[in-house]
């Protein structure tokens, strides 16, 4: 009944898998459930190994419910509804979409799938279906409506696999789907471009959205929703090199939002506050911690010399050879904005004036450090060497059919376009620190060490100590100001959903109405039916 | 001691002009070379404390053009190495003067500009002003006259720098250093125990 | 290569306190009066560096100046200086124009740290408006680098420098360049998008703890970093250099304009300069990058 | 304004602050950079002027008035002569009366070029700032040939004016004018039609035209509201009355309006000046014959007189006691309440990058409103 096989792609995404939950499940957490956390982590493997449409399915459902069981533990219920409604509908489109091609290839098995018996009319329908479930899965506008609250709400060590995991799954299902099971050539092009652009103006929004956020979750919850745009628009270009950068992408961010998360749990872990306004100053009581942000934050703006470059490098490489410029423009500018919210987040934590007073703060256990110093590590290490994700990813395009890059060391990241040296860039970076730093110690002048925090240059004036200084709050509010952002900031996809909800209420209403009526009304109806089959029968 | 004048006070030009009792130049090569530089290049923090922010605007800019001789204003006082006194300081600003005068860092000059802070010139009686600036903070140049003119001013760095450069006088900022007790118990007199909140360490971290 | 990278730090470092030298000397004509000397910019650094102490808020405080420097250095070093030759190339054949307009934000990025450390609002709202400000300045001119990189088939600054033989991009592609030297004003820091350390409103802004050495290494790193933008501005569109004379020149028409343009007008609020960016020389670029 | 849950954030604007008119300071609650929440700090500049006048004889504290307003001394002066004439019945000649306005003017036009400094100053533009100081530096020079001081000058005397003007001042002064109005044209291309300035400068800083009236608001910000109120116009001393001037005024109400008013002033000015030069008397007494230093008594009565600064209505209320001493001197300044009621109001949901900008069109001059 259910089949399996084990392909390079399966083994890349349980390997991701396998890192975060084998990290995650080291922090002692009381609140954890760790029979369905295993049961989510079996359906994953499922889902990332099956080899026929059902086991997927199958997988894809357990997936689904198990994390909704977990999630249900902390968060609202209206944020509850909207995971499950959301998820049930990605789950419908999908068994649509599984039982259309089953129904006219005849086969549920992955190898034995020709996607040319379906008829043509039918190809476009059996896409968009796959769209939604996949835009759904991974937070792709408009469907992003369910993605915030739930990473907000859900357990801190949770919405590190919410982010890092299950968001990816609908990243694995559109490689599967469109490249292993259906073949780019019977898919309609355009439909694609129209993901794509999608794909990049979700994660502009979802930028500016993130700099407005005041909650620490909230802010990587969009964040995670632009980075994985990132990642729809390159693999909607239907190309290998494209699969090879979203694949690059997928692991930079798993990597980097496992680092995020579990260091956003420690601090809320710490302190028991997750509002920027709150926080401030943890920097010198927690500098490990930082020093792991800053990490995370540096490759998640994909600055050199981290392994987030690669990625974003790899995406505009291959942006570059379709020449989509303007694709290309906009995944720029959004990356370039990031930059904001990137330091937001780590200023709004460690940086700044301490607000309000430290007690009551807790010790964190050793085991939350864990998860981070790997995924920092592996970062360091993919700067260092860029090209080993290529070494990675070559299995996977040739199993795949696509043609597999070359590379000639694995310190050189090699594209049609250009090229850079990952080791050389990382070298230049430690001798020039090495070099500075030493030339600003043995300078003659003394640095004095201000002991009190708030001698600060105050215009002359003394600050208060009871008087905020710390701009958490503040930074991004300003975006308001520019226009075109003020729309984006002002306008949300909660309206447009609220007024479908709406509008299925007053539906259902009806429909209960139509069966509260008298009787003799459903004899007219009843009469009214056969009479428009009559008229049409006749026609 | 030089001979007293006639009138029983001690003539301030005379020292200045005795051998004797000017300080020795005893300048290495080194710091002959630093106080070149730090003579040539002066960050100027212009606190406009009374009336004398009047005439910072003109030799800042195009008649007087004090930029030739290295002279630029900066916003700080972290990066200042020059705090202009402008005119007389009220208790209120004087705080704010002496908080400035603290947040700079070493070397550091003082110019007292006008005659409110030497002695208070034309508020001598006024209940809200501090007399002689020099009491509150160690002035390396005074410049009287209300106001002073441009010229003045522009003469008063060139002395500055000369005496920077060949390390004429005792530098403000290290007596300011050594008699702490002397301007912190004056300020104490105005302030009471309400001074500056970062004073003493200051002068901690510097000690190590 | 370690000697060629050190010549290279060393004339960008000469050249971009010279060029600020002239700048204050230009600036002071403008304004009607003699200005300082030339060196003035090499002393005040000198002084700073031999201030006796300077201000520290912790080992965070000291990362701010030194990402600032290595941004600076890592965007020069990428850079190649001359068309065509074997020196002072520095690491260019390991790097690319990608990553070079990467490199370019570590810069503010690294300020952002140090700044962030102090504790200071002032510091923390010039850096917020100068990574706001980043939103439009990146977008004309990486439409511009777009336009150039797929008109050349090559992110590589040496190729595309060396294609410009028949004619400088300048002129090739108009309105790219226009687009780019908009926004390269607003990456030198000249009015009217001078929002980040404007003293009359954030008092200094990012600088406003820096003290001594701190500050003059932010100096030699402004220094170095605007010569590196000036040279990227010409290897692009300018169609390099083959000898240092003609790079002198070439990048002090570029600086000139700057300068002169930065004199005549008005400070914008970060708004008004993000919207100003986003509307007209993105546009221009924009239409650019439809003719290529 | 309450804090609520540290989202708002506290910072000085001054008083060692770039952004700033002197020594004085905003208390700022920024919710991003937009203001929440404003407060004026005075207090660094009090010297307790009222309280020492009354211990000083009439001619002591002649000398001492002209500190109150610093960029601007002349119209104490103005005010203190003419106060104490009032009280003690002496009319001063005709050539005195003109000039006086010729000083009063001149005076004027120099605040006027400071404050444009300032104004550009405010929105970096620099270099306009050092063009209109260099200007004003002239103007400062004929003061200083006319009354010996260059910012202080002590000339305006209750009685008349202290000096006979100089040989040729006149002439001067003429050729001066010819220059400063060709120079208006280089700051109108520079500064008034920056492409720019008017962009920062038009919609910003709005006052409420009826609040204007209502709150005693006075000078640039009533003619930048429509509202034609000149002390000169209104309630004329000296010689205004003879002379020919109008009153710029704008609709705008915001700070674009209030420079182009300002602009208007100094042409006016320049106007009134060469009116002056034309019909000053050559002849004449400039100083009445007063009584000796300590028999100089005023009567027991009081009074208030009022002269049009370069930022509005100047008011002086007065009250002797026969003594030789002055019983009460009370300075009613333009920057009072325009740095009081009317900035904090406006700054409120204004950016940080227009608390300079504001402040400098409202005019705001810290010692003349702390004394």
């Amino acid at each position: 009944m259910f089949n399996f096989a084990m392909t390079p792609l399966g083994n890349l995404f349980f390997g991701l898998t396998l890192i975060v939950f084998a990290s995650l499940l080291l922090i002692k957490n009381e609140r954890r459930d760790l029979p369905l956390h295993i049961l989510l982590f079996a359906s994953l493997g499922v889902i990332f190994y099956a080899s026929d449409l059902i086991t997927l399915f199958v997988g894809w459902e357990i997936m689904s419910w198990s994390s909704y069981f977990i999630i249900a533990k902390s968060a609202r219920i209206e944020t509850l509804q909207k995971y499950i409604i959301f998820n049930l509908a990605a789950g419908f489109a999908l068994l649509g979409a599984i039982v259309l091609i089953v129904a006219f290839a005849g086969t549920t098995l992955y190898g034995e799938i020709d996607f040319g018996k379906v008829p043509e009319a039918l190809r476009v329908p059996i896409t968009l279906l796959l769209f939604v479930t996949i835009a759904i899965k991974s937070g792709i506008m408009p469907f992003h409506y369910w993605v915030v609250d739930t990473y907000e709400e859900s357990d801190h060590i949770f919405s590190a696999i919410l982010s890092a995991i299950i968001s990816k799954a609908g990243i694995f299902l559109f490689i599967v789907i469109f490249s292993q099971i259906i073949g780019y050539r019977y898919l309609h092009g355009s439909l694609f471009d129209i993901l794509a652009w999608l794909g990049v103006i979700t994660s502009i929004v979802a930028t500016f959205k993130a700099i407005s956020q005041e909650e620490l979750k909230r802010l990587l919850a969009y964040s995670s929703i632009a980075q994985i745009g990132y990642i729809v628009t390159v693999l909607a270009l239907l190309e290998g090199s494209g699969i090879e950068a979203g694949l690059y992408h997928t692991i930079i961010h798993t990597l980097v939002k496992l680092l995020l998360f579990v260091n956003i749990a420690s601090i809320i872990y710490i302190t028991g506050k997750t509002k920027f306004s709150q926080l401030g100053n943890l920097l010198y009581d927690y500098p490990a911690l930082f020093i792991l942000l800053l990490i995370g934050i540096i490759a998640l703006a994909g600055m050199p010399p981290l392994g987030g470059f690669n990625s974003k490098f790899l995406i505009y490489t291959t942006l570059l050879e379709k020449k989509k410029a303007l694709l290309l423009v906009a995944v720029m500018f959004s990356s370039a904005s990031a930059f904001l919210y990137c330091y937001k987040l780590i200023y709004g934590i460690y940086l700044g004036q301490a607000s309000g007073d430290k007690e009551g703060y807790r010790e964190l256990p050793m085991s939350f450090y864990i998860p981070q110093f790997i995924a920092a590590i592996i970062l360091v290490l993919l700067g260092i060497l860029p090209s080993l994700g290529i070494a990675l990813f070559n299995p996977i395009l040739g199993s795949l059919g696509f043609e597999v890059s070359s590379y000639s060391s694995l310190f050189e990241l090699h594209t049609a376009f250009a090229s850079f040296n990952g080791g050389v860039l990382m070298g230049l970076f430690g001798l020039v620190f090495a070099l500075i730093l030493l030339l600003v110690t043995s300078m003659r002048s003394k640095a004095v060490k201000v002991r009190d925090r708030y001698d600060i240059s105050y215009c002359g004036e003394t600050p208060d100590p009871q008087n905020n200084l710390h701009y958490g709050y503040g930074m991004g509010q300003e975006l308001r100001r520019i226009s075109f952002i003020r729309v984006i900031l002002e306008n949300s996809t909660a309206t447009y959903w609220e007024h479908i909800s709406k509008l299925s209420g007053d539906s259902s209403v009806m429909v209960k109405k139509l069966y509260s009526l008298g009787t003799q009304y459903i004899g007219l109806f009843i009469l009214l039916f056969f009479t428009i089959l009559l008229f049409l029968g006749v026609r | 001691m030089p001979e007293n004048t006639q009138e029983g006070f001690i003539d301030q030009q005379k020292v200045l002009d005795n051998e004797e009792y000017s300080i020795k130049n005893t300048q290495s090569i080194i710091q002959k070379a630093v106080d070149w530089f730090r003579a040539r290049s002066m960050f100027v923090l212009a606190y406009g404390t009374g009336c004398g922010a009047i005439e910072m605007p003109p030799i800042f800019t195009s008649r007087y053009d004090i930029e030739r001789l290295g002279v630029v204003g900066v916003a700080t006082p972290r990066q200042a190495d020059i705090l202009i006194v402008s005119g007389y300081c009220s208790y209120k600003t004087l705080k704010r003067v002496i908080r400035s005068y603290e947040q700079m860092n070493e070397p550091k000059y003082v110019i007292g500009l006008g005659s409110c802070t030497i002695n208070g010139g034309m508020y001598w009686d006024s209940y809200n002003t501090i007399k002689k600036l020099d009491e509150y903070l160690p002035v390396d140049m005074y410049i009287n006259g209300c106001m002073p003119r441009p010229e003045a001013l522009i003469e008063g760095f060139v002395k500055l720098q000369d005496n920077i450069r060949n390390a004429k006088s005792e530098a403000g900022y290290i007596q300011y250093r050594e008699n702490n007790a002397f301007y912190r118990a004056n300020q104490e007199k105005i302030f009471g125990k309400n001074t500056t909140p970062t004073f003493e360490e200051n002068f901690a971290g510097m000690n190590q | 290569m370690f000697l060629d990278s050190l010549a290279m730090i060393a004339l960008a470092y000469i050249f971009g306190f010279l060029y600020y030298g002239l700048y204050r000397n230009i600036s002071a004509r403008v304004h009607g009066r003699f200005g300082p000397s030339l060196a003035q910019s090499f002393f005040d650094s000198i002084k700073l560096f031999l201030k006796e102490n300077s201000t520290n808020f912790g080992w965070m405080f000291y990362a701010g100046p030194i990402i600032m420097m290595i941004g600076a250095i890592t965007t020069l070093l990428f850079i190649p200086y001359l068309n065509g030759s074997e020196h002072l190339v520095g690491l260019s054949q390991y790097g690319n124009l990608i990553l070079v307009l990467y490199l370019m934000v570590l810069e503010p990025l690294g300020n952002a740290m140090g700044i962030g450390s102090n504790g200071n609002p002032f510091g923390v709202m010039g850096i917020t408006r100068g990574l706001t400000r980043l939103i439009g300045l990146e977008l004309p001119f990486y439409i511009a680098a777009i336009g150039l990189m797929i008109a050349n088939h090559s992110a590589d600054i040496g190729v595309i420098m060396t294609n410009q033989s028949e004619g400088y991009n300048a002129f090739t592609h108009p309105l790219l360049f226009i687009g780019a030297f908009i926004s390269f004003l607003g990456f030198m820091g000249k009015s009217p998008f001078d929002v980040v350390g404007a003293p009359q409103e954030v008092y200094s802004g990012p600088a406003t703890e820096f003290s001594g050495k701190f500050f003059a290494i932010a100096l030699s790193q402004s220094a170095i970093f605007s010569f590196a933008k000036l040279l990227l501005m010409v290897n692009l569109f300018l169609g390099g250099a083959q000898s240092l004379v003609e790079l002198v020149a070439k990048t002090f028409v570029l600086f000139l304009v700057a300068v002169l343009v930065g004199n005549v007008y008005a400070r914008f609020t970060t708004a008004q300069s993000v919207e100003f960016l986003v509307r007209v020389p993105t546009g221009i670029a924009l239409v650019g990058l439809l003719f290529v | 304004m309450e804090n609520n849950d540290n989202r708002l954030i506290k910072i000085y604007h001054g008083p060692q602050h770039p952004g700033i008119t002197g020594n004085m300071s905003m208390e700022l609650d920024l919710l991003g950079e937009t203001i929440k929440g404003a407060r004026t700090h005075v207090g660094y500049l009090h010297r307790g002027f009222e309280k020492l006048i009354e211990r000083r004889t009439i001619i002591q504290a002649f000398t001492i008035v002209c500190r109150i307003c610093v960029p601007e001394p002349d119209p104490n002066e103005e005010n203190f002569a003419r106060a104490v004439e009032g009280l003690a019945g002496i009319e001063i000649s005709q050539r005195a009366k003109y000039i006086r306005v010729m000083v009063l003017e001149m005076a004027r036009l120099a605040a006027q070029m400071l404050w444009m400094g300032g104004q550009s100053g405010s929105i970096g533009l620099g270099v306009v700032g050092q063009w209109s100081v260099y200007d004003r530096d002239l103007i400062l020079d004929l003061f200083e040939e006319l009354t010996g001081g260059r910012v202080y000058h002590m000339y305006i005397y209750p009685g008349g004016v202290r000096r006979e003007l100089p040989n040729g001042f006149l002439e001067k002064l003429a050729q001066l004018l010819d220059y400063l109005e060709g120079r208006l044209l280089a700051y109108d291309s520079i500064f008034f039609e920056n492409s720019t300035f008017k962009k920062r400068a038009i919609g910003v800083g709005v006052v409420n035209r009826d609040e204007a009236l209502k709150n005693g608001y006075v000078g640039q910000v009533l003619r930048g509201c429509g509202i034609e109120r000149d002390v000169r116009r209104d309630n004329p001393y000296l010689v205004y009355d003879k002379l020919d001037f109008e009153i710029p005024t704008y609709e705008g109400c915001d700070v674009y309006s209030r420079a182009l008013v300002r602009r208007g002033e100094m042409v006016e000015s320049i106007k009134i000046l060469r009116q002056v030069i034309a019909q000053m008397p050559s002849e004449g007494a400039i100083m009445q014959k007063l009584p000796k230093h300590r028999k100089f008594k005023l009567p027991k009565e009081d009074i208030y007189v009022a002269t049009e600064s370069a930022r509005g209505e100047f008011g002086y209320y007065m009250a002797g006691d026969g003594s030789e001493f002055i019983r009460r001197m009370q300075v009613k300044g333009p920057s009072l309440i325009h740095g009081f009621t009317l900035l904090e109001n406006l700054l409120v949901d204004e950016e940080l990058s227009n608390v300079a900008l504001i402040m400098n069109s409202l005019g705001i001059c810290p010692p003349e409103m702390e004394r």
